[in-house]
């Protein structure tokens, strides 16, 4: 098996899914001759042509409001979002109607359609390119969300949302595409979407995360076991829609301590969430308040203040040793 | 800069009438009448307290109904709101549509290639052209066509449908009835472009005019607009110039701002009463026969009433059952809870 | 002092505000000649004109943009949204640019301005309708957020809510509108933006809630203690964002109980945040997990359903007994 | 259908060169000069990491400086992402400019009457209508400007902005800078109309083409849309045709999707060689002079990057200053929390 990164373990499996099923297809801003501002599209025009992979015009709304119908219409659309920040013109298409036609017409039609979106911060890019919005997508109903933090749970994650009957928003953290490399089968996998993933096994405290948050989570726990002899069990919760309650609730159950790490500002995030159901699956075993350690409650700022901006292992070290210590 | 002439066959000096097969005229004609029935004793139904807030098409019937029957079955339909009439043309059985008016089932039903009617204004129209594509596609020759109205064009999502079905050369017909108002806002104050038609140049698709109280241009049009659409030639736009004769829903009061001088003039152009002395012209219909005719949507929609009004109160907990194939955990715990909760 | 409902109160606030403030403007779909689909600005288009009460073309983002425009520009917009649910085709103006143009300029420019916005259920509306929406208003920085429960709150609420330097969303319950009456001073005065309100004290249990959940939190109270002899604290949160984080948590530290009430969904609602914010600031006073008592995970269904998906007294007293119970 | 000819100044058979006054065409030179000169150095600054990813103009200093300098300074300017050049000519220090390449500033400063440019494409377009009705309304005789790209024209909010502005015949300039490209979707992809200037048909407003490497032919139809505004005669949607020679940003490499041949005609149209030439000929300003003036430029683009990065790095807390008059108080612990983290 090859070792790839997850920007070729997504066009891999793009590929295999284009190749595989006449149904799939792409659309997007500059996803076809360009290959995606990322590359992850890369080769796909060429190998499937413009009706396959296709360059639309730059209207967020059109791009999911084609996807919708092309889904009812029994295609398997798989829309890209170029950045999370430019999904908001666009949101109305999942909150009106990719989230209700199946419920609306009584499960008469559905949609089954998947929304790549790269998202999150720690890239240096410009004003407005590193927003991370999931809060809004889990707040939707209809809609299932998933966030890889490897390779291979990109590629088995995205057989996975095409599989779905739903329309799922698959989140690509922008600072794991090219992080590191691991073994991805080629052919088709599927990781499922609901059931969250024990990243590393740990007694004393849970610690859940999702994308690029997840490789700082490892970190810290390594540097909590070596330093601070505990052990710190990483959840990567990889689904965030549907809410892995049973999962959740298992570790800190557990481990009787929890902290939740995301990139996406504290008030009203998914980690409000992620409390709110410790709450009410491990309350009776909690130990400590659980912490949250996020981003701050502002808009994400310039590049030059991003270090600050997004949560460090400073800052999630000191949480976790907080919340060991009560 | 183009004229953008009004299309009308049934006019003094129109033609193109033989086009429209005379049976077809007639099934026009009696779905236009079971329309006018069913509004007209809904906004009743209102009143009393027994069906929930209600959009009536009246004054609209020959842009509703005639343009649903230019379709094919296999066509794909994006109706607003108002478009019960278009959606039971098109095959949602009337009995369906009795049954969403109080608010217990779905605004579509059973095989119809119909979305459910879209309640934010011109947000589907995307949809329409995403039917389109995946149709052709498919290889089946078909079209997908989209019901809004005049305030409908002024969405953002109005004119990302319009481009992106231009660049693709969608088979997708955009039907827009003109019906002058917007709730409260007046066509003039919605746009300053002289007609809704010539957005079309925007777009590189093809604009039409069509007066839309006239039942027979609009089939024509419709049937114009599909031939192309499947003939590789594109999207277009129409724009049908009909009249709200009625309240927007039944929570609206037209008096408040619309000049009764208006509706005057525009209650002497109701599309039945037209269709029907056309047809007794024509002799294909008596004065006769359309009483009759009248007479027998009446009876069919006080019985259908009573029947949907017959039919069980709703299961509380199907609300569930719909939006996933397989309800995650949460949902059924809260699906679970709520039977406990109703006992 | 005058006894009037939820509407008179709004739209006395709002005659005030234009008469005395010429910077004030109204703009949105059908509020001019029609005086609004609720009859909240009726009356005012007649008294100050097209160029003050704007009747405007069917489009959110462009309402939503232009009063970002004319806040900037030195105007006082007061935008509305006809229903909550068709906010969302505007969204992207509210989180990309309402929010942050005071943080992307450096405090150089600032957007005054207010978006009223009739939300929630329970009058047999018709579809999408009905949503409770304000999860997404909360998580976007930049954004105040409010919800009067009260025909006073309502007015003194819009005073402070156009006095502000920030852009504000207005939520108003349709269900409540002409729901009661309560004496509301003429002229000008000011409920302040921030702290909540104990609409009811108690010492054995804290309920949460806004909007149209109050009265239900209310009339939930006077039974507990008419029947089981506890003492509920219902605190009107008021204000959504910036969340009251001390008046939350004191309440809690008094009472070692909590639940909270609200009628949009469960997963990512606001509950999560009101919880998230008891476990930070009351935790080791708490006696029990905190309850949601919520909607359902799923679109606002057909208003055949409506009763069974919103809370009610029997949702909310089963929670309130557990609560107290354990 | 209208004919939409191309407004040239400096063409063979053009007119009106002398309604731009001399030291406005010298001035314009100038700026131009130092965009040229500014983005080429940070195409460097940013290979080698000095700056963040970036977006140069050039190809397009014509459009772009000759269209600020039709402006008056209190008119409102609502810029896009690649509109460092005309908030410079609005008033925005070259200094901040550099500083906000950096990461470190704002992209507007000080007094200039300028929105922070938009990040998302077209959005800001109704920004620019709100901007100038709230002018209208406190009485000032100015008007505001959008600056957006030919992609910009799918995008939603540029239909509902241009609708509004038609009905509320605002005074408002639409300024599209039709580039070529969007990224790397072309022209021909992004919509299907032959023009963009003709999109104005759909709001009733009035719709310009201009050569728009032709400095003079932009100032003066920026002009003319400017008076046009202020004499109430409604908004101008103004289709400057021009090239976009560089990359997208920094992180773009149009060897992927653009064809060289295209490149190199439009490198023939450099609209700064184009100005320089004119310049000589009239004896404006020698080639001596211009080279004088390149020099100038180059050095003083040279110091000022010195003294921008010479600046202090950032205070990590002042990104908590702005975004309310007086944060709230979780805010205010989070910005504690964040002093205790950097010690
Ligand atoms: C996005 C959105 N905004 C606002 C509304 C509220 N609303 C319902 S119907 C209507 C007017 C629609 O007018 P038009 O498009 O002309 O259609 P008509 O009702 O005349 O058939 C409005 C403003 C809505 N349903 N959706
Ligand atoms: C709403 C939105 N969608 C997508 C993007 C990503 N994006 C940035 S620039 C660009 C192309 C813009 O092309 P055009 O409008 O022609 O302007 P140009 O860059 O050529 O000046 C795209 C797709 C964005 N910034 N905003
Ligand atoms: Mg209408
Ligand atoms: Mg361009």
């Amino acid at each position: 098996m090859a070792e790839i990164n997850m920007v070729t373990a997504i066009n891999q499996a793009l590929a295999e899914l284009l190749a595989s099923d006449p149904r799939v297809v792409l659309l997007g801003e500059d996803i076809g001759v360009n290959g995606g501002v990322f590359r992850v599209t890369e080769g796909l025009y060429e190998r499937f042509g413009r009706d396959r992979v296709m360059d639309t015009p730059l209207a967020e709304s059109g791009i999911l409001g084609a996807a919708i119908g092309m889904a009812v219409g029994g295609l398997r659309p798989i829309a890209e979002i170029q950045f999370m920040g430019f999904l908001y013109p666009g949101l109305d298409q999942l909150i009106s109607h990719a989230g209700r036609i199946r419920h609306r017409s009584l499960g008469a039609l559905s949609v089954p359609m998947v929304v790549r979106i790269p998202y999150g911060g720690g890239i240096r890019a410009p004003e407005q390119h590193a927003d991370s919005a999931e809060a809004y997508l889990v707040h939707t109903p209809g809609l299932k969300v998933v966030v890889p933090s490897t390779p291979y749970d990109a590629k088995g994650l995205l057989y996975a949302a095409l599989a779905q009957d739903s329309p799922v928003a698959f989140l690509e953290p922008i600072r794991l595409y090219r992080l590191g490399r691991m073994e991805v089968p080629e052919g088709p996998y599927q990781v499922p979407i609901g059931p969250s993933r024990v990243a590393r096994e740990g007694r004393d405290l849970s610690l859940f995360a999702w994308g690029a948050m997840v490789p700082l989570a490892l970190a810290c726990a390594e540097e909590i076991a070596r330093e601070d002899g505990a052990e710190v069990e990483v959840v990567d919760l990889r689904t965030l829609a549907p809410v892995d309650v049973e999962g959740i609730g298992r570790s800190v159950r557990k481990t009787g301590r929890a902290v939740v790490v995301h990139e996406a500002p504290m008030t009203g995030g998914v980690g409000a969430e992620v409390v709110a159901t410790i709450n009410e699956t491990a309350f009776w075993w909690l130990k400590a308040p659980v912490a949250r350690v996020t981003g701050f409650d502002l808009p994400y700022p310039p590049y030059a203040w991003e270090e600050f901006y997004l949560p460090g292992s400073k800052r999630l070290l000191k949480a976790l040793r907080e919340t060991l210590r009560e | 800069m183009e004229t953008w002439p009004i299309y009308r066959v049934m006019g003094p000096d129109a033609n193109d009438e033989d086009r429209v097969p005379d049976p077809v005229k007639v099934k026009i004609y009696e779905d236009m009448v079971l329309l006018r029935t069913f509004d007209e004793k809904t906004i009743t139904l209102q009143r009393q307290g027994r069906v929930g807030t209600f959009p009536p098409s009246i004054g609209q019937e020959a842009s509703e109904i005639a343009s649903a029957h230019a379709l094919s079955k296999e066509d794909w339909l994006a109706p607003s709101y108002r478009d019960h009439g278009a959606l039971y043309v098109h095959g949602v059985p009337f009995e369906n549509v009795i049954l969403f008016a109080m608010g217990k089932a779905s605004s579509i039903s059973g095989q119809v290639r119909a979305l459910p009617t879209s309640i934010p204004i011109a947000t589907h129209l995307p949809h329409a052209v995403g039917l389109a594509w995946a149709a052709r596609r498919q290889g089946e020759a078909v079209v997908a066509m989209a019901y809004f109205g005049d305030g409908g064009t002024s969405e953002g999502d109005f004119h990302e449908a319009l481009n992106f079905a231009g660049v693709l050369k969608a088979p997708v017909i955009f039907f827009c009835q003109n019906n002058g108002w917007a709730i409260s806002v007046p066509v003039r104050w919605q746009t300053a472009s002289p007609t809704l038609a010539q957005k079309a140049l925007a777009y590189g698709v093809h604009g039409q005019r069509v007066d839309g109280n006239d039942a027979l241009a609009v089939y024509q049009a419709v049937k114009a607009a599909r031939e192309r659409a499947l003939a590789g030639e594109g999207p277009t736009l129409i724009e049908a110039l009909t009249y709200r004769l009625g309240p927007h829903t039944t929570a609206d009061d037209p008096s408040r701002y619309r000049p009764l001088e208006e509706w005057e003039v525009w209650r002497q152009r109701d599309p039945l009463v037209r269709l029907g002395r056309y047809l007794a012209e024509r002799g294909l219909l008596s004065e006769a026969e359309q009483a009759a005719i009248q007479e027998r949507a009446r009876a069919w929609i006080n019985r259908a009433v009573e029947a949907a009004e017959a039919t069980p109160p709703v299961d509380p907990t199907a609300m569930f059952r719909y939006l996933y194939a397989e309800p995650p955990p949460r949902l059924l715990a809260q699906m679970q809870a709520l039977q406990e909760e109703i006992g």
